[in-house]
């Protein structure tokens, strides 16, 4: 019964309760390993008001753009927008959204603090930059560094090869990236897969994410925007 | 000055003869990428990319592309034997944790003292994107800029001081550019080598730094067009 | 007092009943240890291992140990479907970030607001050793603390203030002992359960904190020998 | 050639140049994933005055214990030294070796930064304990935290599984354990291992640690103190 509980019959099921207002992490980079999915659902559900996390902006409508062209994002944490995130960048043109860029392994590396109970670290990335505006500076073992927070949401919208019916997942390729760590990060992780299979059926060694940093699940052909 | 620069390719192609045989290196986006077509017969080099693969090999062929296998440019490639799958947080375990070799990575400044600007032109319309350049640019064990000495008004780029947002402080080791190849070093700029057909007073005259040199400076290597 | 009290197994067998179906885990050394053999019919617990495991199963039969696959104690285990591995340090993750649903851990004495002292005895010879205790007192989704209510010299070890060094503030949310069943409450604690025999009032006075109770409070569940 | 200088031919060869003073990380746990052949050339090739961390400290004469024994070791970061570990227990007794107890995942996690570029972090582990001795405290976001150093070292003597000749790594079960972050966290990472393969033979998705973090390899039939 705990094992079945996790699946959802579909897309629209798994993102049903996702308020006004939530704060929400997209996995993907470079075009792989994106929730397409789960993001057209959140657009069907028409969620406003959101909060962000993402390494970029989207590509015209695909990935995160068709929530730009929707208006459901109020602010959003980035490291690189992207070029082709055209509803974005309009909107950021206009002040109509909120953008908090950072570092790439920074974002990374907040959002493992967060799941690994670590809530703040210092950090010489960005030292002397417009990322260190409005952060403690100190001097560690002679390396001047900034004290960076970490940064947690109330969902993980991510994407997985193959789960089993737990919620092991498995990734493909490059298509990993920032999604197992965003599964550490949120309250609630929704997961979409191409296949689940039995429990048992994934190798002990192999399983990057452990069933407990998943807590939904719906089985979606992977959707992509080249 | 109206005397031929090196090209892009060939700006790529004399940063690939920094790279040691058995180097992990990471190429950010531009003229870095381009470099990893010229790594020299019999030298090995592991490429490295932040959504976490080390052992990229060449791009793949038109009909074999795995969209699930790709450089931070989103150009599917291929892998090396050798190589492995990891997560984007121990990607930058790699770059912020000095565990690369060498990283290339493009400028719009760089100062005397090794500061880089690559991210941002001031008044650009646009967001900007900072992607991995800060992670690498603090971790690189051995931090390599390329790019064009001068920008296309004619801006000179190595300067005493960047007025561009920054990347990071005091972080380049190297310069390549279509004119001049420059080692950062603790007195200064050093111009170990110039484009062919240079002389190290022109090249002083289009960089706002001060260049150190003495006696005859060598030519560059300039790959075949 | 020489009424027999619970022995260790049958707390570890109360404490089990704690446990809910589908939970993932943290069992720490000695009597807690001891609860994954008491895990009711029908309840699916997934038991986690800081050295890199969830999903520990039965301990190994006679002739079967795979040394490689050991529980936190060093004893050799089994698996159960669904299990995986992971290094030490994504073992704390779970721990420390909040992501374990129960740990259960011994205790040498624990006060009326929940700090938690089990990893030395003061003036005990040796190093004394904390092992995964700290992170997993302070990151536990809801701890459990089993042990003797009174030690072997007749010492209350449920306190107003703990005098042995602690293990982390504020962390336990329930105390099972041979003796009784309490939970920790921002109002102080309450006592919920007293071994069979035994009254509210004897328990108080084996306790030096303060008790919260009113009525008649359950037996707690002993299981047969 | 790149590729096989990192094999070395004998366990005494990898350890030939370990110089008194230096500081050794050394992985393992309950047993399992020490790496006993390069702690048995330890013995051997006799370098004193050694700092290790090592989340225990020997079992009897095995795993850590010979070099107790041997008064190799000057001090140690352990997070249970454990009652088995003898020569430890006599000696510390004795003030003869100094001893940093650490929280158990506090110690990864410091290992973890340093190999991560991370100087320092905030966290609630050992806040109004003993371990909070002389150490920053602050309150982030509620939360008492302090804050914690990351450690490195100039070796990490580790036990894996299998290797491929480049040095890319997987581990065996509960071996696991702190191998693989030691790997990242000295500047020579010395490996004992089962069996070394050719390059290509180990599946980039379930490598574990990737050759960059290993320094050198030694193949040794795994050797265990129980």
């Amino acid at each position: 019964m705990t094992q079945q509980s996790k699946i959802f019959p579909s897309v629209d099921a798994a993102v049903a309760d996702i308020p006004d207002g939530a704060s929400i992490m997209f996995g993907g980079f470079g075009g792989a390993g994106f929730p397409n999915n789960l993001i057209q659902g959140l657009a069907r559900k028409g969620s406003k008001n959101l909060a962000v996390i993402s390494n970029n902006c989207g590509t015209g409508e695909g990935e995160l753009g068709i929530l730009f062209k929707n208006r459901q994002i109020r602010r959003v944490t980035a490291a690189f927008p992207g070029p082709g995130a055209t509803y974005f960048q309009e909107q950021f043109d206009k002040n109509e959204v909120e953008l908090e860029l950072v570092p790439q392994g920074i974002l990374c590396e907040r959002m493992r603090a967060h799941g690994a109970g670590i809530p703040a670290f210092f950090s010489p990335v960005g030292v002397g930059t417009d990322v260190a505006k409005n952060k403690e500076e100190r001097v560690i073992r002679g390396r001047r560094c900034i004290l960076e927070q970490s940064i947690g949401a109330d969902y993980a919208f991510i994407k997985a090869f193959r789960a089993d019916k737990l919620g092991n997942l498995v990734f493909r390729k490059g298509a990993r990236n920032f999604n197992p760590v965003m599964a550490t990060a949120a309250k609630t992780t929704i997961v979409e897969v191409e296949e689940i299979v039995e429990v048992g059926a994934l190798d002990p060694e192999v399983i990057v994410t452990p069933f407990v940093f998943v807590h939904r699940m719906v089985v979606a052909k992977g959707l992509r925007y080249v | 000055m109206s005397k031929p620069r090196l090209t892009r390719e060939q700006i790529a192609a004399r940063a690939a003869l920094e790279l040691p045989d058995g180097a992990c290196v990471n190429l950010g986006w531009g003229i870095p990428n381009l470099t990893a077509a010229y790594v020299p017969k019999g030298v090995t080099v592991y490429f490295h990319s932040e959504n976490g693969v080390l052992g990229m090999g060449p791009r793949a062929a038109k009909g074999e592309e795995d969209f699930d296998l790709v450089d931070a440019m989103k150009v599917p490639v291929t892998l090396v034997p050798g190589a492995s799958f990891f997560a984007q947080e121990d990607a930058h375990v790699m770059t912020r944790g000095g565990h690369l070799d060498v990283c290339i990575l493009g400028g719009l400044q760089v100062s005397e003292r090794g500061d880089l600007a690559n991210w941002r032109v001031p008044g650009a319309r646009g967001a900007g994107g900072i992607g991995g350049a800060m992670d690498i640019a603090v971790g690189a064990r051995r931090l390599i800029v390329t790019m064009e000495h001068t920008s296309k008004d004619g801006a000179r780029k190595i300067v005493k001081r960047c007025d561009y947002p920054l990347t990071a402080l005091e972080c380049v080791n190297t310069i390549v550019t279509d004119l001049a190849v420059i080692d950062v070093t603790s007195d200064g700029l050093s111009l170990r080598e110039v484009a062919p057909g240079f002389t190290p007073e022109e090249i002083q005259s289009l960089t706002e730094a001060e260049l150190h040199y003495s006696g005859k400076v060598p030519e560059m290597f300039a790959a075949k067009p």
